[in-house]
């Protein structure tokens, strides 16, 4: 194993090797793990601001300047609060799954590549690892909800399973689609693959559909059904109080940005900025865009109503689905076609502007029919639905209901 | 042999893998049955990573741990049997018997004789390997694996529409 | 292998087209909907059906059937033109053919091959049957316009095309004889089209039988070919390294009436003639042809004029130099040296042309005085062959068979006229309320009926109106509508006929030309040229006085002149003078817009050119101006169908000098015929009710016997039909019922006693026995069934331990538990 | 360094404990996961041998991805099989779905 950067210095300074590695390794472990612990407490911060104001409030403004520091106060009050353990709960999942559900989100830290230099690891399968790790949520939820011995937690749960389940089909083939492109699942491959052009202007379909299916993965509205506070108290986490809590509210949050970078790292060329792509100046350009996200993502769900969960179903299974496989086969066999016409690098990776140029404005010609194709098929079922509609309420007032 | 960080790991993951086991042929309550059974996918999967065939572990913790173990949880609750049996084995003595003579007869007379006691096979892992995109290729070329390919899908297709038949409620019955 | 570009493998196309429209048709396109028989005509007959829903083939099917038909004839017509037109093309074809054969069946050490080739012989055949079939198609589709089973038809038809097509191209015996069943069935199931007419399938039967006998015959002569030369491939036979297996053919006495000169040649050239004597209706056993006249016209063209009857014939020419002989029983026709096939080709050929043209004097069926004129214009054919003169005869083969399509269908629309005029009569009767005054009302009524399934009826609704009760009222006495209707009015009796010309002019002037053709009237129509070789041949024996080729010529010359007679007799009767009878009066064929019209009128063109022109492929050089005109340099067929032939001198054709006398000979016969004919019947034509004036002449009793085929027929029912229907009534009554039965009886008797006691026996022994069995059996099965406990996991746990038994076993046996290496 | 052996006897150890599982559990869903440890052991053993005598090939993974669909086939298969079971008997005990006892 070589030793390098930080290890090197140890070892200058009179390390033995195994224990300099050991420390760097250390190093850069709690350094992965440790920004997003940090900034999740911001992230908490700026969510209800947006939302206090997207809702007309003011929010947070009392503890420190802006109420920036409201939310220490709140895991102040979460760390003492009394930790309460159902009697019939199962002790040892009840006690695991919070830690499962956070673990679930930053394992997923440990691929992403911040700059060209600074990542946690580079697995030759690094977007395969991340949907496994992220399945790992899906587990804890449910153990969460079936350990809580609580039938609210219990239907929370299984709404959870079902929609993630579901949900994931979309986004991997979504994801399909830029280790297409870039013939690698390293995402620092893909990252490098997006020098040329964005995927996201080479494949905007697949953009939207991971952005979708990552907003059902976070459960947040309109597929925030898993903790309908109307329906189920509070979905899985009912029977959760004090840190236990705050992990699962922490790993939401946390999921939601990492899916914002996750976005950006596969369809919005990672770290490549307009200027300079110095490492800072690359990290500032990951985290403008990943902020940009969040701030949709939140937009989106302080704005739009909940669905029910028969209709995510049905939006899943009979919208997202088809029309992922639908834009796999469509992009695959195009990239085929240019790169047979010699039209397209076979390598994105190093390619320039101008030898994706073609290929990017073919695959945005298919995407934008494919697009249309799609929202007129929309007009014309949502016509029928409301003529439906009316038609119903026309036969109730026919019948004097 | 020397302890080597390789070695940790296999034994680390060993215990994981057979612990899990252990726990799913021995707990009371299948919930958890479920969880141990990840917890032993878990470890197998690790063993995919130190024999460096990574993509087989990311498989195995999404198709595993995020399909199939989900699946069992729900047969589980679907079919109330967490602990609804008073007794968990059935002719418990025979079965050890018969599970420790399986193993016996497998350690004493296939593997020791063939494997342990064989000085051609104690060579240390090779370093060539062939990477996920040999994978691909293989199950992409014609003269390779692309038939099983499209047949292993076939399966996969034809099991779904089977399960979804013979679980569905036939529409007379309520 | 690629049959489009190699001309070695398009033979092989040939008959594809056929068999395969016959498959089609038979597999895919024979719907057909229950619909109550208003009374569908079976060509020209009602059956007493009543009301009775039979099936009756839909529109969809009959266009199906007719265009998949049609494309296969068309295919195997390009394919094959486009053979004869490569083949005529290069010069020294012929020395090489084309052709290519499969190993079929090995029989003991030898393969039996089949294949198939062109050589000029057959490429003459496959320029004319393609053609000639095609309008046969064509023409149908008019014809058949009203029939309820015409995609059978259709289906059948092809079948036989693609049966005469395999015949024609094969290159060996054993295919030839299998296109040559083929076509037989097919003819019997043709000619039994209409079955519900009884004459109809009578007529079937006999012509199958009959060319049964024959072509039993024949397989006895391929069999004892390929037992003497160990091959049936005509070149291997004949034409390869310069005729050793003829040699050999030649000096091998025959195993039957050797000792009486018979080489083993002779004996297979009797049995194949033999087979072509039934096949193509020569002298004893011609007489299942007229009666075929049953069949449908199409039909009736198809046998007697592009097929079956070819086929006989071109058996003979394809194997003429067996016939020839080499070696010890040699023959040279043209020296006067016969041998035994030979001579019994002349003979009977001779005898038949003369034969059937004296019968055909005298018939009034319109397609009878047809079908007799081709057995002997068939006689002609084998004349010419008993005489060496097998280009004449090919010759003749070819031209005969285009003027003679010609005529059976002409004569076919002159019926289709008369029928339609029929129920013109029968409709206007109907209308204004009376019938003829010998008709039942019920007969007009029928006939109202009738009028339905004509495409040319206008108002067929308001006749389905009352269609129903109608019906169900005739139920019960529709036996007497068959009488009534067979005797009532025969669209084919001439008697019926005259002044047709004016109302079918195409139909008359087709007629003529090939009436003309078929006298072999001078120098513009082929028949004359294809007789006057075949006369010319005979003469040029005669003068040097060898006997057969006298009696030919004699024989030959008075039956030409018979057959301008008669065809001169039947044009007059048939389109001269005035109508003889309301129906001819208001025949037609429904307007020349009409489909049924143009379909039947087309071939008739198509075939009337061809009966004109055909015969200036023939003329012989040294003929006066036409020589010159036609062939400067040398009769083109002849030329063609010389370069077939084995270079064995005497055999190789000759083309006799030009001599005045058989050509003036011919010109008498054929003018002196029609002008007698012109005489007696078109002159002062005959007027309604008129007897015949040639029953004057002859005298009522000849003219009775030929009308009644000199009794041939009563005389084969006397000596054939009737003593086997004694034997077997014989037979019936004392064998079956007196002895067999007998013994029978006894038997079974005996066997009751026998039961009897062994019941008895039964009881005790066996039982004990029999039930002992199963009641252990039982036992052991209930004591096993213990074991099915249908538990998984206790099979699954037996399954382990046998592995873990088995495994400890093979772990022992194998070593592994010895001590470490 | 891991030799081969370690993982075979891994395999087989976890391979023994799945067949006492389908042998010994009461419970349907038990058995079903008891055949999943099985297939697990043989995967480890496929691509354990794959690694150590065969790295140049592709089989050992090739036969492993299998054995992941066969698995999940089996399954799906098998847990709607003994969801219908447990519908209409409403018991997941193999041991009482014995209608084919003889």
């Amino acid at each position: 194993m070589d030793c390098t950067g930080l290890c090197e210095t140890l070892f200058r300074g009179g390390l033995d090797q195994g224990i300099a590695q050991f420390i760097s390794l250390l190093a850069g472990v709690l350094l992965v793990s440790g920004v997003p612990l940090v900034t999740v407490i911001f992230l908490i911060w700026v969510e209800r601001k947006i939302a206090a104001r997207i809702q007309d409030r003011l929010g947070p403004n009392r503890v420190g300047p802006f109420g920036l520091l409201q939310t220490f106060a709140d895991l102040i009050k979460l760390l003492i609060k009394e930790d309460i353990t159902p009697t019939a709960a199962d002790r040892l999942l009840y006690n695991a799954a919070p830690l499962v559900a956070f673990a679930s989100v930053v394992l997923i830290w440990g691929v992403i590549p911040y700059t060209p230099y600074h990542f946690g690891a580079d697995l030759e399968i690094g977007v395969l690892y991340m949907v496994a790790v992220a399945s790992l949520g899906t587990l804890a939820i449910m153990t969460a909800g079936w350990a809580s011995n609580n039938k609210y937690a219990l239907l929370g749960a299984f709404r959870v399973v079902a929609l993630l389940v579901s949900y994931e089909i979309p986004m991997v083939f979504a994801l399909l689609v830029p280790v297409m492109l870039a013939g690698s699942m390293s995402l620092l491959e893909i990252v490098h693959a997006q020098g040329g052009m964005w995927f996201g202007i080479m494949a905007p379909i697949s953009a939207v559909l991971f952005f979708i299916s990552a907003q059902a993965e976070t459960g947040r509205a309109p597929f925030d059904l898993i903790e309908a506070e109307s329906e189920l108290v509070a979905g899985f986490n009912i029977e959760y109080s004090g840190m236990k809590f705050g992990m699962f509210f922490a790993a939401e949050f946390l999921h939601v940005f990492t899916n914002a970078i996750l976005l950006v790292v596969f369809f919005f060329g990672g770290w490549y900025g307009p200027l300079w792509q110095e490492p800072l100046i690359a990290f500032m350009w990951l985290g403008l865009k990943a902020s940009v996200l969040y701030f949709i993502s939140l937009w989106i769900r302080n704005t739009v109503p909940r669905l029910r969960i028969d209709q995510v179903m049905w939006f899943n299974w009979f919208r997202l689905v088809p029309l992922s496989i639908a834009n796999v086969l469509v992009i695959a066999t195009v990239v085929k076609i240019m790169q047979l016409l010699n039209l397209a690098p076979r390598n994105l990776i190093g390619a320039s502007f101008g030898e994706v140029l073609p290929l990017t404005l073919v695959l945005l010609l298919a995407n934008i029919a494919m697009g249309l194709i799609i929202v007129g098929q929309l007009r014309t079922a949502g016509q029928t639905a409301r003529v439906a509609a009316e038609n119903r309420a026309s036969v109730r007032a026919a019948i004097g209901d | 042999m020397e302890i080597t960080i390789v070695t940790v790991a296999f034994i680390v993951f060993a215990l994981i893998s057979l612990g899990g086991a252990i726990g799913v042929v021995t707990c009371h309550n299948l919930f958890r049955g479920t969880i141990w059974l990840m917890v032993s996918l878990f470890g197998a999967a690790g063993f995919f990573v130190l024999l460096s065939a990574p993509f087989l572990a990311a498989v195995q913790v999404l198709v595993y741990i995020g399909a199939i173990a989900i699946l069992f949880t729900f047969a589980v609750m679907l079919t109330r049997s967490i602990s609804n049996l008073k007794t968990r084995f059935t002719r418990l003595n025979i079965n050890i018997a018969a599970a420790i003579a399986l193993f016996v007869l497998l350690v004493v007379g296939v593997i020791g004789p063939v494997f342990i006691l064989n000085p051609d096979l104690q060579q240390p892992v090779s370093s060539v390997t062939r990477t996920t995109i040999d994978l691909g290729e293989a199950f992409a070329r014609g003269n390779s694996f692309a038939l099983p390919f499209e047949l292993a899908s076939l399966l996969l297709t034809a099991a779904m529409i089977g399960a979804i038949v013979i679980a569905r409620e036939s529409d007379d019955e309520v | 292998m690629n049959f489009l570009t190699d001309p070695n493998l398009q033979p092989w196309l040939i008959p594809v087209g056929p068999l395969l429209a016959f498959i089609i048709i038979t597999l895919a396109t024979n719907r057909a909907k229950l619909t109550p028989s208003g009374d569908m005509v079976y060509g020209g007959f009602r059956p007493p059906y009543g009301n009775m829903p039979i099936p009756v083939a839909t529109n969809w099917s009959r266009i199906l059937s007719i265009s998949v038909g049609m494309g296969g004839i068309i295919m195997s017509l390009l394919v094959s033109w486009s053979m004869v037109f490569r083949a005529i093309g290069d010069h020294d074809f012929g020395s090489k053919i084309f052709g290519n054969n499969i190993p079929w069946l090995a029989t003991g050490t030898s393969m039996l091959n089949v294949g198939v080739m062109v050589d000029p012989l057959n490429a003459t055949l496959l320029f004319m049957v393609p053609l000639a079939v095609l309008c046969i198609f064509i023409y149908s589709i008019g014809y058949m316009a009203a029939d309820p089973r015409q995609s059978r038809f259709f289906a059948l038809i092809s079948l036989f095309a693609g049966a005469m097509l395999t015949l024609t191209v094969s290159d060996n015996l054993l295919f030839l004889f299998v296109g040559w069943e083929v076509m037989g069935l097919c003819s019997y199931l043709l000619i039994g089209f209409w079955f519900e007419k009884e004459s109809a399938y009578k007529a079937a039967i006999k012509a199958f039988t009959t060319t049964r006998v024959a072509d039993v015959i024949m397989l006895l002569g391929i069999v004892y070919l390929y037992h003497v030369t160990g091959t049936l491939n005509f070149r291997e036979i004949m034409y390869d390294n310069n005729g050793a297996m003829l040699e050999l053919l030649g000096n091998t006495p025959a195993i039957l009436f050797g000792s009486f000169g018979f080489s083993a040649a002779s004996l297979i050239g009797v049995f194949l003639i033999i087979g072509t004597i039934g096949k193509s209706a020569q002298f004893p056993l011609h007489v299942w042809l007229p009666d075929a006249m049953q069949g449908p016209t199409p039909v009736s063209a198809m046998i007697h004029a592009a097929a079956m009857v070819s086929a006989g014939i071109y058996a003979i020419i394809r194997m003429y130099p067996v016939f020839v002989g080499a070696g010890a029983f040699a023959a040279d026709p043209h020296h006067g040296i016969f041998t035994q096939p030979l001579m019994l080709m002349a003979l009977v050929g001779g005898f038949t042309a003369l034969f059937a043209a004296t019968m055909a004097v005298a018939q009034n069926d319109v397609k009878a005085v047809l079908a007799y004129s081709t057995i002997s214009q068939l006689g002609f054919m084998m004349a010419a062959l008993g005489i060496g003169a097998y280009v004449a005869a090919t010759f003749h083969l070819i031209t005969h068979a285009f003027f003679k399509a010609l005529l059976f269908m002409a004569s076919g629309s002159v019926i289709h006229a008369m029928e339609h005029g029929e129920h013109h009569v029968h409709e206007h009767a109907h209308g204004d309320g009376h019938g003829h005054d010998d008709h039942a009302p019920t007969h007009a009524n029928t006939h109202e009926h009738g009028a339905h399934d004509h495409s040319e009826v206008h108002d067929a609704h308001d006749h389905d109106a009352d269609h129903g009760h109608a019906g169900h009222a005739e139920h019960g006495h529709g036996e007497e509508h068959a009488a009534h209707d067979a005797h009532t009015f025969d669209p084919q009796d001439m008697m019926n006929m005259g002044g047709l010309r004016h109302k079918i002019p195409v139909t008359f002037y087709a007629f003529m030309i090939g009436g003309f053709s078929l006298a072999g009237f001078p120098l513009i129509t082929a028949g004359f040229w294809s007789k006057d070789e075949i006369l010319a041949d005979a003469w040029l024996g005669a003068t040097e006085g060898f006997g057969p080729h006298a009696f030919v010529f004699v024989m030959l010359a008075i039956a030409a002149f018979l057959t301008a007679f008669y065809t001169m007799r039947q044009l007059s009767l048939t389109f001269f003078g005035e109508a003889r009878t309301e129906e001819a009066a208001h025949a037609g064929l429904g307007g020349p817009m009409n489909i049924v019209s143009q379909t039947m009128q087309l071939p008739l063109i198509i075939l009337a050119f061809f009966a004109i022109v055909a015969g200036f492929a023939g003329v012989p050089q040294d003929f006066p101006i036409f020589g010159s005109i036609f062939s400067s340099d040398g009769s083109f067929f002849f030329h063609l169908v010389e370069r077939s032939v084995v270079p064995l001198d005497n055999i190789a054709p000759t083309h006799p000098p030009f001599n005045i006398f058989p050509v003036l000979v011919s010109f008498a016969v054929a003018l002196g015929g029609l002008y007698l004919g012109w005489v007696m019947y078109g002159r002062k034509p005959l007027k309604a009710g008129e007897p015949d004036p040639l029953v004057a002449i002859l005298g009522p009793s000849l003219h009775q016997t030929l009308a009644r085929r000199y009794y041939m027929d009563d005389l084969y029912t006397l000596v054939f039909v009737k003593p086997s229907q004694a034997v077997a009534n014989f037979v019936n009554v004392f064998i079956d019922k007196g002895v067999i039965d007998g013994i029978l009886h006894g038997v079974a008797r005996v066997f009751t006693w026998l039961g009897d006691f062994i019941k008895v026996l039964n009881l005790w022994l066996i039982d004990g026995v029999s039930d002992g069995i199963p009641h252990g059996i039982y036992k052991v099965g209930g004591w096993l069934r213990g074991t099915q406990t249908g538990r998984i996991q206790q099979y699954l746990l037996a399954v382990l331990i046998v592995t873990v038994l088995i495994g400890i076993v093979l772990a022992v046996s194998s070593g592994a538990l010895a001590a470490p290496r | 360094m891991v030799p081969l052996w370690f993982y075979l006897i891994v395999a087989a150890a976890l391979f023994c404990i799945g067949t006492f599982g389908v042998l010994a559990r009461r419970n349907g869903v038990a058995v079903l996961m008891s055949v999943e440890l099985m297939l697990n052991a043989v995967n480890i053993n496929l691509v354990a041998f794959w690694r150590y005598l065969t790295p140049e090939k592709i089989n050992g993974m090739a036969f492993a991805a299998f054995i992941f669909v066969v698995a999940a086939a089996e399954a799906a298969v098998g847990l709607a099989i003994i969801i219908s079971v447990y519908r209409n008997r409403r018991s997941v005990i193999p041991e009482e779905a014995d209608t084919l006892r003889g």
